[in-house]
C-alpha cells in the first residue's frame, strides 16, 4: 500500500476563489492510501516546495498528488521537488484543479465537488504508480540544417561557431535561398546580396560546416541526440572536387532554353548552368531534362570544353548517410500560386506580374538587367499599380487565412525604389491595411508617401483588364472616397501570399514534427518555446515556422542555434522512461503491435520463458526503450493485454475511470 | 474419405509427417471430433463427414510446436483461419502438410433435430463422397429424409467459396454451397429501432452462460491468457447476471478480432445456449467492408489488418450518428 | 413592426450571411458593375447591417441597380459574399409590404417585340412577391 | 447516349434557334437529348434566400423527372442552368432545404440531389470531347474570328457551378477552336450584360453591353457567341449592329453542315 | 413515506485527453476562461491511440452517462499516426454500440487543436446537452457496480 500525500495549491484567488480547498483537504484524507493531507498559497513556490518535502520526510510518503494547475505547467516542477527529497518523480500526479476547474466553473460548490473528484482519481493513479528510471541515450555531436536560406545559413554559423559541425542540406544547386533573389531589403535599402554574399562564403569556408547542395534528406530515424539521417546527393553530373568554375561549359552549352528558376521564369538558362553568378558552391549542375546529351545521347561539348575534366555523365545518385544529435528545419517559403486568382489577369498578361518577379526585374543581375521595362513590349511603364494581400488573409480556401506579414512592407520598398529611380513613374497602392509593425517600418512607409509621393488608396482591386492596347485597367475601390476607381497602369504587380516551401510536410513527417494546416510546422510553445518543435531535437528556424522578415529570420536561426547548442553541449539525455512494456508469459508474439508502432520500436526474439513451470521457447515482443515514444497504439492493438504503457498503464486509466464514475 | 485415408497412411509411412490432424466418429453418429493419429490402426475412427465441422487450424498451434511435421485437413474455408494464425506467427507453415479437404457444406444437427427428427440412430448421404442432395435418417421411429441443403450451417449458406487458400494437395470435391446474403441478418438488426435492437441483445445475450466455448474454439481467440482471465484489465470474469459483463465480454471478444477474423462460423456453431454470435463479428466485416474497403482476413499474407491500417481519408467515428 | 434588430437577424437568416467576417478590403465594391448607380455601395451593406441600421437599406435605390451578376459573390476573399445580403434586403421589401419595383401595368411600355420570357421571369422574381 | 433535356421557357419562342440547333447537332454527334415532360420555368433567377423553398420546386420537378429516368440532364440556357444546377447543389447538401423541399413534393422516394446536371458544353467537352467534335467538323468555320461572351451566370459562383475557371474560363474558346474558328479572348467575356435589369434601367444595360462590344472588337472579334437568349437579346438591343451575335449551337450546326439543310428545308 | 427529492439530473461525463492536443486545448479553455459544465471530467491519456474500447466499456459500466474521446487532428498526430488508429478503432466500436441499441450520442470523438480552446469549450457543451438530452445511462451500467 502507498502512503500518500495530497498537497492543495490555492494558487492565491485562482483555484481557492472558486473551490473550497479546505474540503478537499478534508476529503483527501478519505481517500485509501493517503496518509496527509494540506492546502497552501502556492505550491510552486519554494516553501510549497519545502512542505512537501517535508511530508516526504516525516510521512515517509511513497506517493504525491498535488492538485493545483495543469501538469503542463508544473508536473516537472513537482517531480523535481520530489526527487530532491528522494522519492521517485514518476510517483507525482497532478490533479488538474485550475485549468480544467476553477477556471471554468463558477459555482464554488460545484467546482469544489469536481476537484475533489479529480483529486480522487490522481490518488488512485498513484496508488497504482511504480518508481521509474529514465534511461540514459547519447547524443552525437552534429546538427543538420534543412535548407540553406539565410535562415539555414545563419543557424548553421552559429552552431559551427559554438565548436559543433553542421551540415546543410540543399534542394538547389546553390544556397542562399529567396534572399538571394531579392534586390534590396528594406528597411534599410541595402543590397541584398552585398549583405547576403558574405556569409555564404563564411558559411562555405568555415571548417565545421559541410553543405550539400542538390541534395534532400530521403529518411530520418532515430530521436533526440541520435537521429540517424539518409540524405539523396543527386547526381550533380559534374566532379565538384575538380570544377573550377570557370563557367566555360554554361557558355557553350547549345541546351539554353530551360527557364531561369533563379529568375522566376523571366529568362532562359543553359542545361548545364548555375543558378546565379556568386552561387556557392560555384559548381554547375547539368539539368538532365533539358540536356542534349542525356536526352539523345549526341552533343558531350560541356566534356570537351571543360578542361579539368569535371563533367562526369555518369554520376549516378549519391545516398549519404549520417548521425546528428539535433536537426533544425529551415525550409523557408514559395509564393502561392496565382492560377486561381485571374480576375487580376496574371495569365493573360505578361506585365502582371508577382512582387517577387519584379524584385528580379529590378536587380542589376534579372532579365532585364536591372532596367524596369514591361516584359511584353520592353517599354518603360509609366504607370504601376501595386495590389497588396493577393491570397492572404482570405476565409475561403482560394488563399490562405494568414496575413503574410512582409508584402506591406517590401511593397512600400517596391514604390519607394521605383520612385526614387524613375521619378516620372507614377505608383499607386491598393491595399486593405498598411501593417508596419517593427522597428523604423512605419516611418520607411510614412516616407513612401510623403517623400516619394506614393499614392496609396484604401481598397481592394476587382479586376484587371487587359486593354487591346497593351494597357491595363484596373478597377479598383476607393473606400475613402467611396468611389470606384477605373486607372489606366503599365505593370501590375501583385503581392501574392507567401506560404512554406513544397515538400515541408514530407520533411516534417520524416521528422515526427507537427504541422498546422497551413504546412507551417508547429512550436512547441507559441510563447514559451518558439523556436522548438514539440519533437525532441527538433528546431525550428524562418518562414518554415511562420510568415517573417529577414531581421525576425535571422533572429529565430540565432535562437533555433542556441538550442540545438545546449543539446549538443549535453553528453546524455536522459529519456522518458513512460513507455511500453511486454509481458513475456502474456505475449502472443503476433506482430500486430509492430505493425501500429510509428517509431519501429518493437521488435521480436525468441526467447525461453518459464510459465509457471513450463518452459518453452516463444516469440515475444521486445521494445527498445530508446526508440519508443510512449504513444500507447500497441497496447490497444495488443488483444491479451501483454502490452502495457509505464506511467499510463490499463490499470492506472481504469482506476481512474472508476474513481471519476464513482 | 478412404482416398484421404490412404493418402494420409502413406504420408506417416513414408516419414513425411509424424502425425495426422483429423477427426474421429463420436459416441453419436453426429458428433465426430477433433484427433491426432499416428498410428495405422488409429485410421478405425477416422471420419470425415458433413459433420465435420470443425475447424482444425487452431489446433496446429500446439501442433506446431511437436516435433515433426503434422498433416492437418482444412476444409476451404479453415484455410482462412490458417493464414490469419501464419500471419500472426502462431502456426509454423514448415510443421504442416496441409491436404485440403473437400466439403459440400457442413450439417448443423439442431437443424435436422428442429424438423422434429429425433432419436437418430443413423445418417446417410452425409459422406463427401456423397452428392450431397438428400440426408436418409434412421431413427427409432423409422427412416426419415430431408434435404441436404435445410440442414446446413448457416456459415455454409453464406460460404466464402470453394477455393482452398493454402495447401499442399487437395482430396475430394467441393460445391459452392452459398445461398444467401451474408451480411442480410446483420442488416436485418442494422434497421431495428435501438429500442428493438438492445431488446434482441438483451434476449440473446441472457442466455450466455460464460462457459467460453466460443472463445475456446475461435482461430482468432487464441492468447495465451484471455484478458479476461487476467489481473490486466481487472476484468476477471463473473458469474452471469443479467447485465452488463456480458455484453462487453462479447463485444471486447468481437473487438479483439475485428479484422482477423475470418467469419468462420465456429463460435456460433459451439454456443451451447444457441446464441448467435457470428452477428457480432459479421457486424464488424460488414463495416470495415463498407468503411476501409472489401476485405477477407486470411485471404492473403499482408502483414496489417485493418485496425493496423488507415487512411488519411478515413471516415470519422460521427458517421455512426450520422447514417442512423 | 418589427425592430431593426429584427429585421437585421432576418437579413442574416434569409442571406446566410455572417457580416462580422468582412474585414473591409472593398473587393465588392471594386467588382460591382453596378457601382455607379448604387446610393449605398456594396461594401456598405455588411456595416448597415452590423449597425442594424436596415430602413436605410430597404429604401435603398441599390436594392433594384444590383445585376445579380455573383461577381462580388465570387470575389469576396471573407466568404460574406455582399450580393447575398442585397438580395436578403430585397427579399425584406417584397416581403415585408408587399412593396414592389415593378408594376405589371408598366410591362407593356418597357416590352420590345424581341423581349425573351426569361427577362419578364427574371425582372418579376427579383422585383415582386 | 440519351439526356433529359430541360430548355426552359424561352427557347420555347423567342429563342428557338438556341434550341433546334442543338438538338440537331446531338443527333449528328450521337446523343439524343429527351425532353422532360410538363417541365415548368425555373424562374430565371435563382433565389438565394436560404429559406425559399416554393420558387426552387419547378428545378427539383425537372431533376427528379430525370433521376427517376437515370439520366443526367442536360441544359442549354444560361439562367436556367444556373438555377437547376444550385438548387440541385442545395437538394445535396443543405439539409434544411431538402427536408422541406421533400415535405411539399411527397415523391415516392425522396430527391436528394442525385442527379447530374450538365451544360450542353460539357457535354461536348467531357463526353463527346473537342477533340472529336473537331473530326464531325465537315464545314469548318475558317477565319473566323469569334469572341466567346460568357457573361455571369455560367461561370459563378465558380465553386457551385464548377463549370470553368469563372476568371479566365477557355470552354467556349476551345469549342470554337474545335470548330476551327479562331477564338477572341478579351476580359470582359464574364461581366454582366445587365442581366434582367435592362427592363427597367435600360441605360445601365447599355452602358455594360458597350463596354463588352468594344473591348470584343478592340481585342480582334468580328462577332459574339453566347449561350443566353437574355445576353443575345442585351448584346442585340444595345450594340450599334457592329458585332453580330449568335448562340453557340447556330454556329455549331453551321460547322457540322446541318445549317443549310435546315435552312434548305 | 419519503418524499422523493425531484434533483435535476447530472450526467457524469468522462473525456480522455490526448496530452499534446486536446488536454493542451482543455488548458487554453481553461485559462481563456471559456465555461463548460463541470459534468466533465477530463483523464490524460498520451494519445487518442492510447484509448483502449475497454476504457470506455469500463465507464459505462460503471455509471458513465457519456464518454468522449478527443486528440489531435488528423495528420497533426503528435506520435504521427496514433489518432489514425484511434480514429478507426472508435469508429468499429461506436457502431457496435449502437448495433447493440445504445444510443448514439453517447460516445464522440471530437478532433481538438492544443489551439482550439473555444472548440474544446464548445464541444463539451454540445456533449453535455446531448447526454441530459438522452438522460441516464441505463442500458449499459452494471447495476453491481453501483455503490
Amino acid at each position: 500500500m502507498q502512503r500518500i500525500g495530497v498537497f492543495v495549491c490555492h494558487c492565491g484567488t485562482n483555484i481557492a476563489g472558486t473551490v473550497d480547498v479546505k474540503k478537499v483537504v478534508e476529503m483527501a484524507a478519505h481517500e485509501p492510501g493517503v496518509v496527509h493531507a494540506e492546502d497552501y498559497a502556492y505550491m510552486c513556490s519554494e516553501a510549497g516546495q519545502e512542505k512537501i518535502h517535508k511530508a516526504i520526510k516525516e510521512k515517509k510518503l511513497t506517493g504525491l498528488v498535488v492538485c493545483s494547475c495543469s501538469p503542463r505547467m508544473h508536473e516537472t516542477t513537482f517531480r523535481n521537488a520530489a526527487e530532491k527529497a528522494g522519492l521517485n518523480p514518476y510517483m507525482v500526479e497532478i490533479a488538474n484543479i485550475r485549468e480544467h476547474c476553477s477556471w471554468i466553473h463558477k459555482d464554488m460548490e460545484e467546482a469544489t465537488e469536481k476537484a475533489v473528484i479529480l483529486m480522487r482519481a490522481a490518488v488512485a493513479k498513484v496508488n497504482l504508480d511504480a518508481p521509474l528510471k529514465p534511461g540514459e541515450s547519447k547524443v552525437t555531436k552534429r546538427a543538420l540544417v534543412i535548407g540553406g536560406g539565410i535562415a539555414g545559413i545563419q543557424t548553421a554559423l552559429d552552431i559551427a561557431e559554438a565548436g559543433y559541425p553542421v551540415d546543410i542540406v540543399e534542394k538547389t544547386p546553390s544556397i542562399g535561398g529567396r534572399m538571394s533573389q531579392l534586390d534590396k531589403t528594406f528597411p534599410t535599402l541595402d543590397c541584398s546580396s552585398c549583405i547576403l554574399t558574405p556569409k555564404m562564403g563564411e558559411v562555405n569556408a568555415h571548417p565545421l560546416i559541410n553543405i550539400y547542395t542538390y541534395s534532400e534528406v530521403e529518411s530520418v530515424a532515430g530521436f533526440v541526440g541520435d537521429f540517424t539521417v539518409e540524405i539523396r546527393k543527386k547526381a550533380r553530373s559534374v566532379d565538384m572536387n575538380k570544377c573550377t568554375g570557370c563557367g566555360l561549359c554554361q557558355e557553350k552549352c547549345p541546351s539554353k532554353k530551360s527557364l531561369s528558376e533563379f529568375n522566376r521564369g523571366l529568362s532562359t538558362r543553359s542545361a548545364i548552368y548555375t543558378p546565379f553568378a556568386q552561387a556557392v558552391p560555384n559548381v554547375p549542375v547539368i539539368d538532365r531534362d533539358a540536356c542534349i546529351k542525356f536526352k539523345t545521347g549526341k552533343c558531350g561539348i560541356c566534356s570537351k570544353v571543360c578542361q579539368a575534366g569535371a563533367i562526369d555523365y555518369d554520376q549516378k545518385d549519391e545516398i549519404i548517410t549520417e548521425k546528428y544529435g539535433a536537426i533544425v528545419v529551415a525550409t523557408g517559403f514559395d509564393m502561392i500560386k496565382l492560377d486561381r486568382y485571374d480576375e487580376y489577369a496574371y495569365s493573360q498578361s505578361k506585365d502582371v506580374i508577382t512582387s517577387l518577379e519584379l524584385e528580379r526585374i529590378m536587380n542589376a543581375a534579372g532579365p532585364t538587367g536591372g532596367h524596369l521595362e514591361r516584359l511584353s513590349d520592353g517599354k518603360a511603364p509609366k504607370e504601376i499599380v501595386f495590389i497588396q494581400c493577393v491570397g492572404s488573409r482570405c476565409a475561403d480556401d482560394r488563399g490562405k487565412s494568414y496575413c503574410s506579414k512582409i508584402c506591406c512592407m517590401y511593397t512600400a520598398k517596391h514604390a519607394m525604389l521605383i520612385r526614387d529611380k524613375y521619378p516620372d513613374t507614377n505608383v499607386t497602392v491598393f491595399y486593405i491595411d498598411v501593417r508596419t509593425p517593427g522597428k523604423n517600418f512605419d516611418e520607411f512607409y510614412r516616407r513612401a508617401v510623403e517623400d516619394y509621393g506614393v499614392n496609396y488608396i484604401k481598397g481592394q482591386v476587382g479586376k484587371v483588364i487587359p486593354q487591346p492596347n497593351g494597357k491595363l485597367l484596373v478597377q479598383g475601390a476607393d473606400l475613402i472616397d467611396s468611389k470606384q476607381i477605373l486607372k489606366e497602369a503599365d505593370m501590375v504587380v501583385l503581392a501574392a501570399a507567401i506560404e512554406p516551401n513544397e515538400g515541408v510536410r514530407k520533411i516534417a513527417t520524416m521528422l515526427t514534427a507537427s504541422i498546422d494546416t497551413n504546412n507551417f510546422l508547429t512550436e512547441a510553445h507559441a510563447k514559451l518555446r518558439p523556436v522548438e518543435s514539440p519533437t525532441a531535437g527538433i528546431f525550428l528556424s524562418g518562414v518554415c515556422q511562420g510568415p517573417k522578415d529577414i531581421p525576425e529570420t535571422v533572429s529565430q536561426a540565432g535562437a533555433a542555434a542556441v538550442k540545438a547548442i545546449g543539446l549538443l553541449a549535453k553528453d546524455k539525455l536522459l529519456t522518458n522512461p513512460c513507455t511500453a512494456h511486454s509481458d513475456e508469459l502474456l505475449c502472443n508474439g503476433c506482430s500486430q503491435c509492430a505493425n501500429v508502432c510509428p517509431y519501429g520500436a518493437i521488435t521480436y526474439e525468441d526467447k525461453e520463458v518459464n510459465d509457471h513451470g513450463i518452459r518453452e521457447t516463444r516469440r515475444i515482443a521486445v521494445v527498445n526503450d530508446a526508440l519508443c515514444q510512449g504513444c500507447g497504439a500497441c497496447t490497444v492493438t495488443c488483444p491479451s493485454g501483454a502490452m502495457d504503457l509505464q506511467g499510463f498503464s490499463n490499470r492506472q486509466i481504469l482506476a481512474e475511470v472508476d474513481a471519476i464514475c464513482r | 474419405m478412404q482416398e484421404l485415408i490412404n493418402r494420409a497412411k502413406e504420408l506417416l509411412a513414408d516419414g513425411t509427417v509424424a502425425r495426422v490432424l483429423g477427426w474421429k466418429a463420436g459416441d453419436l453418429p453426429y458428433n465426430p471430433e477433433p484427433a491426432y493419429f499416428e498410428k495405422e490402426e488409429d485410421f478405425a475412427d477416422f471420419v470425415y463427414n458433413g459433420f465435420c465441422g470443425a475447424n482444425l487450424s487452431k489446433y496446429m498451434i500446439e501442433a506446431s510446436k511437436l516435433e515433426g511435421k503434422t498433416l492437418v485437413c482444412l476444409k476451404p474455408c479453415d484455410t482462412y483461419s490458417f493464414q490469419e494464425l501464419m500471419k500472426e506467427h502462431r502456426v509454423d507453415r514448415d510443421k504442416a502438410y496441409i491436404i485440403g479437404v473437400g466439403c459440400k457444406g457442413k450439417l448443423d444437427i439442431e437443424k435436422i433435430k428442429a424438423m422434429g427428427i429425433k432419436g437418430i440412430k443413423s445418417i446417410s448421404g452425409a459422406e463427401i463422397d456423397d452428392e450431397a442432395e438428400t440426408l436418409t435418417i434412421d431413427t427409432i421411429y423409422g427412416e426419415k429424409s430431408c434435404a441436404y441443403k435445410d440442414a446446413m450451417l448457416e456459415r455454409c449458406h453464406v460460404c466464402k467459396g470453394k477455393d482452398h487458400m493454402i495447401f499442399d494437395e487437395i482430396i475430394g470435391e467441393s460445391k459452392e454451397t452459398k445461398d444467401a446474403d451474408r451480411f442480410a441478418e446483420v442488416e436485418k438488426i442494422e434497421a431495428m429501432s435501438p429500442e428493438e435492437k438492445f431488446a434482441f441483445f438483451q434476449k440473446e445475450l441472457s442466455k450466455c452462460i460464460r462457459c467460453n466455448a466460443c472463445r475456446n474454439v475461435c482461430p482468432a481467440c487464441s492468447c495465451r491468457k484471455c484478458v479476461f482471465d487476467s489481473n490486466k484489465f481487472d476484468s476477471a470474469q463473473k458469474a452471469n447476471v443479467d447485465s452488463f459483463e456480458e455484453k462487453m465480454f462479447h463485444i471486447i471478444r468481437a473487438f479483439h478480432v475485428a479484422g482477423r477474423c475470418t467469419d468462420c462460423g465456429e463460435c456460433s456453431r459451439v454456443c451451447p445456449q444457441g446464441i448467435p454470435l457470428h452477428l457480432f463479428n459479421r457486424k464488424f466485416i460488414k463495416d470495415i467492408n463498407e468503411l476501409y474497403g472489401e476485405y477477407q482476413a486470411g485471404a492473403d499474407l499482408e502483414p496489417r489488418t485493418p485496425l493496423t491500417d488507415y487512411r488519411f481519408e478515413d471516415a470519422e467515428p460521427g458517421i455512426v450518428a450520422e447514417r442512423g | 413592426m418589427k425592430t431593426e434588430k429584427n429585421r437585421a437577424e432576418m437579413i442574416k437568416e434569409i442571406s446566410g450571411v455572417n457580416p462580422l467576417k468582412c474585414m473591409k478590403c472593398g473587393k465588392c465594391s471594386a467588382s460591382c458593375p453596378s457601382y455607379n448607380e448604387m446610393d449605398i455601395k456594396p461594401h456598405q451593406f455588411v456595416s448597415y447591417v452590423i449597425n442594424e441600421d436596415i430602413e436605410s437599406l430597404v429604401n435603398s435605390k441599390s436594392l433594384w441597380k444590383c445585376l445579380s451578376c455573383f461577381a462580388c459573390v465570387e470575389r469576396c476573399p471573407r466568404d460574406v459574399k455582399p450580393g447575398k445580403l442585397i438580395d436578403a434586403a430585397r427579399q425584406i421589401v417584397v416581403r415585408e409590404r408587399g412593396n414592389t419595383y415593378l408594376d405589371p401595368d408598366e410591362i407593356p411600355e418597357l416590352i420590345d417585340p424581341d423581349t425573351p420570357q426569361q427577362l419578364l421571369v427574371s425582372a418579376f422574381r427579383r422585383y415582386r412577391r | 447516349m440519351k439526356y433529359s433535356y430541360y430548355p426552359g421557357c424561352t427557347l420555347k419562342n423567342k429563342a428557338q434557334d438556341l434550341d433546334h440547333y442543338a438538338r440537331i447537332s446531338a443527333e449528328a454527334l450521337g446523343f439524343e437529348l429527351e425532353e422532360i415532360s410538363e417541365w415548368q420555368c425555373c424562374g430565371g433567377v435563382y433565389p438565394l434566400g436560404t429559406d425559399e423553398i416554393a420558387t426552387k420546386l419547378s428545378s427539383v420537378r425537372a431533376l427528379n423527372d430525370a433521376k427517376e429516368k437515370g439520366q443526367d440532364l442536360v441544359t442549354l440556357c444560361s439562367a436556367c442552368h444556373h438555377v437547376i444546377k444550385r438548387v440541385n447543389d442545395d437538394m445535396k447538401n443543405v439539409d434544411d432545404i431538402r427536408t422541406r423541399a421533400n415535405n411539399y413534393m411527397a415523391l415516392d422516394e425522396p430527391y436528394a440531389g442525385e442527379t447530374k446536371v450538365l451544360h450542353y458544353l460539357e457535354v461536348l467537352r467531357d463526353v463527346i470531347g473537342f477533340d472529336e467534335l473537331k473530326k464531325k467538323v465537315t464545314n469548318p468555320l475558317k477565319g473566323k474570328k469569334i469572341g466567346a461572351y460568357y457573361g455571369c451566370l455560367l461561370l459563378r459562383p465558380g465553386k457551385l457551378m464548377a463549370f470553368d475557371d469563372p476568371e479566365n474560363p477557355k470552354i467556349m474558346e476551345d469549342f470554337i477552336r474545335a470548330l476551327g474558328a479562331e477564338p477572341v479572348i478579351y476580359p470582359y467575356r464574364n461581366e454582366c450584360c445587365g442581366g434582367y435589369i435592362s427592363l427597367k434601367e435600360e441605360d445601365m444595360s447599355k452602358e455594360m453591353c458597350r463596354k463588352i462590344e468594344k473591348s470584343a472588337s478592340g481585342f480582334g472579334a468580328d462577332m459574339l457567341i453566347t449561350a443566353c437568349p437574355l445576353c443575345m437579346y442585351n448584346l442585340n438591343k444595345n450594340n450599334g449592329d457592329n458585332l453580330p451575335v449568335y448562340y453557340f449551337t447556330e454556329l455549331l450546326a453551321e460547322a457540322l453542315g446541318l445549317k443549310e439543310e435546315v435552312e434548305e428545308q | 413515506m419519503s418524499i422523493e427529492k425531484n434533483e435535476e439530473f447530472r450526467p457524469k461525463i468522462v473525456a480522455f485527453c490526448c496530452n499534446w492536443c486536446s488536454y493542451a486545448g482543455a488548458d487554453l479553455a481553461g485559462s481563456s476562461r471559456m465555461s463548460y459544465s463541470a459534468d466533465v471530467k477530463i483523464i490524460r491519456v498520451p494519445c487518442s491511440c492510447r484509448v483502449n474500447p475497454m476504457f470506455i466499456l469500463r465507464a459505462f459500466e460503471r455509471g458513465a452517462d457519456g464518454v468522449i474521446m478527443c486528440g489531435c487532428h488528423p495528420g497533426d498526430c503528435h506520435y504521427t499516426s496514433g489518432n489514425f488508429y484511434a480514429r478507426r478503432r472508435m469508429t468499429l466500436l461506436f457502431s457496435m454500440l449502437d448495433y447493440i441499441g445504445v444510443e448514439n450520442g453517447r460516445t464522440r470523438v471530437e478532433w481538438v487543436s492544443a489551439a482550439e480552446g473555444a472548440k474544446f469549450s464548445q464541444t463539451m457543451h454540445e456533449f453535455v446537452d446531448k447526454i441530459t438530452s438522452l438522460g441516464k445511462n441505463v442500458r449499459l451500467e452494471d447495476l453491481r457496480c453501483r455503490n
